[in-house]
């Protein structure tokens, strides 16, 4: 399946992006997670926390949108 | 003023002291609350490795933030006995000693808005997707993360 | 800014939002603030045997009240890391919906704002002699007591 | 020696005035009570406080001051 994935903040810079498109084709959070990490091995050593359907998920979560964010720590207020 | 529809939290740029003004204003027409408590978030010019904040620049994931404020709205109301509830954060650069959240709860009785007040505070910082780019004075940043 | 002269808080009548406002934009220029908290009382359309108050009249002794103040003024300094601390109450007529207190209260982080402005209200309430004539719509009254 | 005694709110309503004169040769507030009860006997129905010096104090106070004031029941804010 296609998934959009966004990123936020200090990922985004990483990334130089905000969003892009991945064919992903496994289940779960951590799975597509490596194929990011494949792209851009710095996300490995950034601290980020995943949100689908506007929730924060744990990395053993399954994929069941076809919208993914990765958020750096928050900073609101 | 209890409403079930998300409504937009962010503004573009500092919040200004005449739109807070206006907001207290508005409340004078209901004429059961018997206290107010206003929050305000202002940008500090904080001082890292010899380097000074000028602003900070900020950035949400919205259609996340929005929801995430709608259920702290909702939680907020459900725990405590308040007649209303405001709340409003920039997005974009507010410079130091400018407004960058506005929060503001209404209540009959002071004990309940001192209780809402940090519980919306609180949950704000904790929950709500929004990034803050530490903007120096040498054009130089670092991205901000809540204590 | 800690100051050891008592202030006069007093004001004649109800508070102004525009007074609220150019209170809020004098501390855009204190760059270490992170946070404020504000504390409105604001005077309540109260219904008691079937009579509803249409105004407060407040009184105060003057003079215990003053120093009452500051003692609270100095106690809030000294328990917590403030900034700044304001605190405004009207004497005379305040309609209902008008503003009759304005606390205020800025630091560099917002755990100490919610500590302070409950604790310097609670003091208000409990230790200033400040008096209350709830005025009724037919021009009865009957005297207010802090609950 | 003469006190300057003041009243605020409810008990200024009582006794129409806001301050009087009492001649007073007494030690305690509560001795000196006596001799506003005689005049206003309404007030010893009324719960008051009684300040000395910026301070509200107990009945079995010593009057070193020369003003006194009856506070009724407090309601700013």
């Amino acid at each position: 399946m296609q998934l959009t994935i966004k990123y936020f903040g200090l990922i985004a810079e990483i990334t130089k992006r905000n969003k892009e498109q991945f064919e992903f084709s496994g289940t779960l959070i951590n799975e597509f997670l490596e194929t990011v990490y494949l792209k851009y091995p710095k996300l490995k050593e950034t601290h980020f926390q995943v949100a689908q359907n506007n929730e924060i998920v744990s990395k053993e979560t399954i994929i069941t949108q076809t919208e993914i964010a990765l958020l750096p720590p928050f900073a609101g207020g | 003023m209890k409403d079930k529809k998300p409504k937009n939290v962010f503004k573009e740029g500092a919040i200004s002291s005449e739109f807070i003004a206006t907001s207290i204003e508005k409340h004078q027409s209901k004429t059961s609350i018997g206290a107010h408590n206003i929050f305000l978030g202002q940008v500090r010019a904080d001082t890292i490795d010899n380097k000074t904040v000028s602003a900070i620049e900020y950035t949400a994931y919205e259609e996340m933030a929005i929801a995430k404020f709608h259920e702290i709205r909702e939680a907020a109301f459900n725990k405590f006995d308040l007649n209303c509830m405001h709340i409003y954060h920039s997005l974009g650069k507010v410079n130091v000693g400018e407004i960058c959240m506005f929060v503001f709860v209404s209540s009959p009785r002071r004990k309940e808005v001192f209780k809402a007040i940090e519980y919306i505070v609180e949950e704000i910082k904790a929950n709500v997707p929004v990034f803050g780019k530490e903007i120096f004075e040498d054009e130089t940043h670092q991205w901000k993360v809540n204590s």
